[in-house]
């Protein structure tokens, strides 16, 4: 009997909450938004978006990029203001880039990413790009080949990181997190525009290095495969090295099988030095045209000594840059120093950029090749 | 209806209607232009016995209801052959009758109007002697019976075929042939004031508890009603929660189901007329086991046990989750998906909940209009359903592609569950409700409240949930999964069964 | 608002004392006093009158700042 | 009417219980990435008080709650305390309720007004309540399966995102960070557990309080060190520290081949069903509580008006999120101190005293 009470009122409740639909909205009348982007920040704040119009229904349905930008003085007023010239409610969580302009990175993009990471309707887990020598809505209005949408093509792209090697992807998160973790700087992949005819088509290579949160320098493509490697991610790409074999060179083909590095920090004494130790193993796809029978272990140990001996040089070549050019620790060796010597970090935690302009890194890279493809005896043509 | 009230309205007029006279012709006088006045299907049957002292005599029984041949072979025949003692009388005559005359199983005598005329009213013949103010019935059940077949509703591949019929004495002998055992015991009632219905309490003393069993039999003995015209009436009259439409009872066709039940200590009631036995206590679980799960292979039997609770999950949550995902939480669905379902929708004049709500109320309706309909027609109706309604629709831009979809996953899925069919659409209904408030949280809050209903619930003493509550793996064996036989050593707990041993661990044979 | 709310609440709280099988007045009392309370409290909130939530183990929480030097808020 | 819960039953209440509303909230953020030794120091603290309220239960073992309290305490004293109770009680539902819907706002329904979630939850929290602790521990037992799947199947997906180096270095600020850490736990979702001391009338076995709490207690603390951690890892101490919802922010970094994602909804649904147990279970403390401060033997009654001036004393006693956030993971609070540790252990000595001395009078007599 008592019981029935608080289900009546229940009831009687509930049907005056369903005259309330307060955040029920009709998925039809969303625009999705693919992907976004800032191009300038100076007196006010340019936000580009590619959305999608959908024309025709049912099973004709085709899906439209279209571009659309807004000028406006915050971030999340400019996410707004883009409901007025498409005429329906811009919806973010489905983009699935993001980029920053070359100005916006260089002069800050701490207002370009504050409202992704608080506001309500953004999603951080969406790949986060730098245009390079081209502005964001330049690299939207381009000509991807196979896909439509320019924010896919970048999406699908990034996520081919490892086999292209040529990058380092970050998703707004992973940035986010690197660039206000102690002692570790972010980075970003740039994105530039190509000629392919008469279309522009957006490729994705090379990498900005931030310090706090502004851009400053560059890695190219080779610089940036040797940072992945750094920062210990599988590579499976390719790229050729000219090898000495027998007193001729050969542009041979390596590819990555298998990748690990570790950086430590040793004390030796009071001096503090890092030591990078990279271990690789290759498999040869394509020797060139060299009569290399990989039977011969003399061979295959130079070849290996010569590979050794060219990561050691580039390893060296961008810790030189990073040190000197850029003195901003995108490889951590702060994070690591306050995780493992505490002690001395909280000596150096304050001048901390000095240190790592002098700080002493010994590099060693160990080099083996496990696959030949599947032959060993090269190809040799006979009369 | 007139019938009863006119024997009731005579009864208070004197002695005369209350008790069978000693003249045949009084009594005859009354049966044929009072009690059964305009009622051409009575037969009075007159006959004489064998002289000397012959006497008159008179076979009243109702047309088809009783088999004739029956009755002129060992009732009238005897008579005519025999001589009636000479000045027996009353009470006397009548065991003479019953002892010496008549050929039949069921015999018994009466001297009150109203039970002879109830005996005449069910198929039985009633014999009237001149000088004896008793009457004799006989039981001759001349009605024509449905063979034994399999339930269609029920039907399986692996099983016997075996279904109810409407006659109480074969279901309870189909019951019993499988449980072949002193220990099955029957305990008969009769309810209801006018059809006077037989009911059978049917389960194994030796398992059954004694409280259950004597709760089952007050709560029947306690229904006061004119008529029981199936076995639906007593389960309303005698579950608990009767506001809430999930099943505390169960029923089936099926006599191995029965057996299965009350061997776990269950108790079941048979109502004559009905093919429908009645289990109880029924708990959740049992609305997702099929006896076909014990049949065939264990692991089979889980597997199929699973998808059943899947497809609840299905039929209840699809809508709902449809709804709260399109009109709340787009960011929840992969991006080509709401890509499509945002061009699918594009054209379409109704706001999503009216959507949801509609179709899922069409296809209730197309069911319910094939349910009824003879097959030729039914077809028709699910033409009707799956052109004009689906891809017309469609086409017409009335509704989206995408809830076609929910609609016929939340039919498809529906249709596993069977048994709790309405309830699981007042449950969708509901979280559609509650979804179209307050989006995913709004269908969370509408399950924590279904559950509550559900904890809250109780099937005679026994908690709804109980096997899903259980934490044992005694408890748990027979609920998510069906394990083999000879790991369900021991009956259900919560049953309070007298004896909870089910097989001797050492039944399994292995090859060595 | 406050007039349909509080009227809300008077229906609600006629509707159970209906229910009731018997009403002692002690339970009577009990129950009026506390639909009393959230009555006011809805007043309270509903008409954004901006009173303070009584501390009444303020002196207390002094105490046990005073003991976590910097542990508190 | 005595209600008697079987063991595992109620401990499956005391396990969502404690799990609660807290997990989702930056739990013990004071301690930086030494969190799980806050949280190992925070239970073995714990421990032994939910011992001091099992042994208090047991103690008044064969009698109703409201029977025990008398017998040790007298009539006026022990309603004095039940009415104590029935205030924090009280006051705790509101506070979950206010996380609950700031949550929901700040989460996934802006616009939807606070009132009209609060009074949805509150509405069914009502109703659970009124239909008593038996059926809320049955409910709890069919819910803790979903919601520890969720969570389950939620952090497994996360272990790719995992970085075990966040826990480093240990101890970089002393101990100071871990016992603020300590505070923080002990304070909001651990010792929180005393209203459970007023949800059940009456146990099985005198021995049964033990079987409850502590194992109950146990679980949901361990299961919540594990979240908390794991979230940190994802996110690293910072991003723990600064959001308002770190569990549910870890859970959204999930991405599984690109289809698997947005998880956070998920987690935000068992978060919802802890909540609602939370309203529902201080509810009903708060009501038994009170009816026992009052003198009545059924509860029932007082259920409807506690539950509605819930709604709006949520809204009264906390109106933003920030002081939301700052209530549920504060150092240490007064009252808190008071109801959780310093009144139950006066209680708890008064009645070994009292229980001791009657012992010795029915010796002698």
């Amino acid at each position: 009997m008592n019981l029935r009470v608080p289900k009546i009122i229940a009831i009687l409740f509930l049907s005056l909450l369903l005259t309330g639909c307060w955040d029920y909205k009709e998925i039809e009348f969303l625009d999705f938004v693919m992907g976004f982007g800032v191009d300038e920040t100076d007196d006010g704040l340019v936000l580009v978006s590619e959305m999608v119009v959908s024309t025709g229904t049912g099973q004709e349905a085709q899906l439209e990029p279209l571009v659309l930008s807004t000028m406006s003085r915050s971030f999340a007023t400019a996410t707004r203001a883009l409901d007025n010239p498409a005429g329906m409610e811009a919806f973010y969580p489905h983009a699935q880039v993001f980029l920053v302009s070359e100005e916006v990175a260089t002069s800050g993009v701490l207002p370009a990413i504050e409202y992704l990471v608080r506001g309500r309707d953004m999603r951080t887990t969406v790949p986060f790009l730098v245009t390079k020598d081209c502005t964001v809505e330049e690299v939207f209005n381009s000509k991807p080949p196979f896909l439509t949408s320019v924010s896919e093509h970048l999406a699908n792209t990034t996520r081919l990181q490892s086999g292209l090697s040529i990058f380092y992807a970050q998703q707004i998160w992973e940035f986010v997190k690197d660039m206000i973790a102690i002692g570790l700087s972010g980075t970003l992949p740039t994105v530039q525009l190509v000629h392919k005819g008469k279309d522009m088509v957006p490729i994705v290579k090379g990498t900005a290095v931030f310090k706090l949160d502004r851009m400053v320098g560059w890695l190219d493509g080779e610089e940036s495969q040797i940072f992945c490697l750094l920062k210990g991610l599988p590579q499976s790409g390719r790229f050729v090295m000219e090898t000495q074999i027998e007193e001729e060179r050969y542009a041979i083909t390596y590819e990555f099988v298998n990748n690990a590095t570790k950086i430590s920090p040793k004390m030796d004494g009071d001096q503090l030095s890092m030591e990078i130790e990279v271990e690789l193993e290759f498999d040869v796809p394509e020797i060139g045209a060299a009569g290399i029978d990989f039977h011969d272990s003399a061979i295959v140990r130079s070849m290996e000594e010569q590979l050794a001996h060219y990561f050691n040089r580039r390893v060296r070549e961008l810790i030189t840059r990073i040190q000197g050019e850029f003195n901003s620790d995108i490889l951590g060796f702060g994070q690591l120093v306050r995780r493992k010597e505490p002690k001395l970090w909280r000596r150096h935690a304050d001048d901390w950029d000095t240190h790592l302009r002098q700080l002493r890194v010994n590099t060693e890279v160990r080099t083996k090749i496990v696959l030949t493809g599947v032959r060993a005896y090269p190809l040799i043509p006979r009369r | 209806m007139f019938f009863w009230k006119k024997i009731k309205d005579r009864k208070p007029k004197g002695k005369g209607l209350d008790r069978l006279g000693t003249s045949l012709q009084t009594n005859l006088y009354w049966f044929k232009n009072d009690i059964f006045m305009d009622d051409a299907s009575i037969i009075y049957r007159r006959f004489r016995s064998q002289p000397p002292h012959s006497r008159d005599c008179i076979l009243i029984y109702a047309d088809n209801m009783t088999n004739s041949d029956f009755l002129s072979q060992y009732v009238v025949r005897p008579f005519m052959n025999r001589t009636l003692p000479k000045g027996a009388s009353g009470q006397e005559l009548a065991d003479y009758i019953m002892e010496s005359v008549i050929q039949g199983d069921q015999v018994d005598c009466s001297q009150s109007f109203v039970h002879l005329s109830d005996a005449i009213a069910r198929g039985l013949g009633v014999v009237l002697v001149e000088g004896c103010d008793y009457g004799v019935t006989v039981e001759a059940p001349g009605w024509d019976r449905r063979t034994i077949t399999e339930p269609q509703a029920e039907s399986v591949v692996r099983g016997p075929r075996q279904g109810f019929t409407e006659n109480l004495g074969v279901n309870i002998n189909l019951v019993r042939r499988i449980i072949s055992s002193p220990n099955f015991k029957i305990k008969h009632l009769q309810v209801g004031l006018q059809t006077k219905t037989k009911v059978a309490i049917v389960y194994v003393e030796t398992i059954a508890s004694t409280a259950l069993v004597d709760e089952v039999v007050k709560r029947i003995e306690n229904i006061q009603i004119d008529a029981i015209l199936e076995s639906g009436y007593i389960q309303e009259l005698i579950q608990d929660g009767p506001n809430f439409s999930l099943p505390t009872i169960g029923s089936t066709e099926r006599p191995d189901i029965v057996a299965g039940k009350i061997l776990e200590g269950r108790v079941a009631v048979l109502v004559d007329g009905t093919p429908f036995a009645l289990t109880m206590p029924y708990l959740f679980v049992e609305a997702f086991q099929a006896n076909e799960d014990y049949y065939n292979n264990w692991l089979a039997g889980t597997f199929r046990r699973v998808l059943r609770y899947i497809s609840f999950l299905i039929t209840t949550s699809s809508p709902a989750l449809y709804l709260s995902l399109i009109s709340y939480h787009p960011q929840l669905i992969p991006t080509p998906l709401v890509l499509s379902i945002a061009a699918a929708r594009k054209n379409v004049p109704f706001p999503g909940f009216v959507e949801v709500v509609g179709m899922g109320l069409v296809f209730e309706i197309l069911r319910e209009g094939g349910v009824r309909l003879p097959q030729p027609i039914g077809q028709a109706i699910s033409i009707v359903g799956a052109i004009v309604l689906g891809d017309a629709a469609v086409n017409a831009s009335l509704v989206g592609a995408p809830m076609i979809v929910v609609v016929g996953l939340t039919a498809i899925s529906g249709f596993v569950v069977s048994s709790i069919y309405d309830p699981a659409v007042l449950m969708r209904l509901f979280l559609v409700l509650m979804a179209s408030v307050f989006g995913l949280h709004g269908y969370v809050i509408g399950v924590m409240a279904i559950v509550l209903q559900l904890s809250s619930m109780q099937s005679f003493g026994v908690p709804y949930l109980s096997s899903l509550i259980s934490f044992s793996s005694q408890g748990m064996k027979d609920t998510f999964v069906r394990l083999p036989w000879w790991r369900m050593v021991l009956r259900p707990r919560y049953l309070g069964a007298k004896n909870r041993e089910r097989l001797r661990s050492k039944s399994r044979s292995k090859s060595p | 608002m406050i007039i349909l709310l509080v009227l809300g609440y008077v229906v609600v709280g006629a509707f159970e004392l209906y229910m009731w099988s018997d009403r002692p007045w002690k339970k009577v009392l009990a129950y009026l006093c506390t639909l009393a309370l959230a009555v006011t409290l809805t007043v309270i909130v509903v008409s954004s009158w901006q009173i303070p939530v009584p501390q009444p183990l303020r002196l207390l929480e002094n105490w046990v700042k005073e003991l976590w030097a910097g542990g508190g808020q | 009417m005595r209600e008697l819960v079987p063991d595992l039953q109620s401990m499956a209440l005391v396990v969502i219980f404690t799990l609660g509303d807290s997990f989702i909230m930056a739990l013990g953020s004071r301690a930086g990435n030494d969190i799980w030794l806050a949280f190992l120091l925070a239970i073995v603290l714990a421990v032994p008080v939910i011992a001091l309220y099992a042994r208090m239960r047991s103690l008044m073992h064969g009698e109703s709650l409201q029977e025990g309290l008398a017998t040790i305490y007298g009539k006026w004293p022990s309603r004095a305390i039940a009415l104590a109770y029935s205030f924090y009680a009280w006051r705790l539902g509101s506070y979950v309720l206010i996380d609950l819907t700031s949550f929901i706002e700040s989460i996934s329904l802006p616009t939807t007004p606070r009132a009209a979630v609060a009074t949805a939850y509150t509405l069914l929290a009502l109703w659970a309540a009124k239909e008593g602790v038996e059926v809320l521990a049955r409910w709890s037992v069919v819910m803790i399966r979903g919601v520890y799947f969720i969570l389950f199947v939620a952090f497994a997906m996360l272990v790719t995102e995992v970085d075990l180096a966040e826990f480093l270095p240990v101890l970089y600020d002393g101990f100071q960070p871990i016992l603020l850490g300590t505070l923080q736990l002990l304070d909001v979702p651990f010792l929180e557990t005393v209203v459970l001391f007023w949800v059940f009338d009456a146990f099985v076995k005198p021995d049964s309080p033990y079987k409850v709490f502590l194992p109950g207690f146990a679980i949901a603390s361990v299961f919540m060190c594990l979240i908390a951690s794991a979230s940190l890892a994802v996110l690293g101490a910072e991003q723990y520290a600064t959001n308002y919802f770190p569990v549910f922010v870890a859970t959204s970094r999930i991405d599984v081949a690109a289809f698997l994602t947005r998880l956070e909804s998920v987690v935000s649904i068992s978060f919802g069903i802890g909540g609602f147990l939370k309203v529902a279970v201080c509810l009903l403390a708060a009501s038994k509580a009170l009816a026992i401060g009052l003198g009545f033997t059924d509860y029932r009654f007082l259920v409807t008006p506690v539950a509605l001036s819930m709604i709006p004393a949520a809204q009264w006693l906390i109106t933003d999120m920030m002081e939301a956030e700052r209530i549920a993971t504060k150092v240490v609070g007064s009252s808190e101190v008071f109801f959780q540790f310093v009144l139950p252990l006066i209680l708890w000595i008064t009645a070994e005293i009292r229980v001791a001395k009657g012992k010795k009078n029915s010796a002698s007599t």
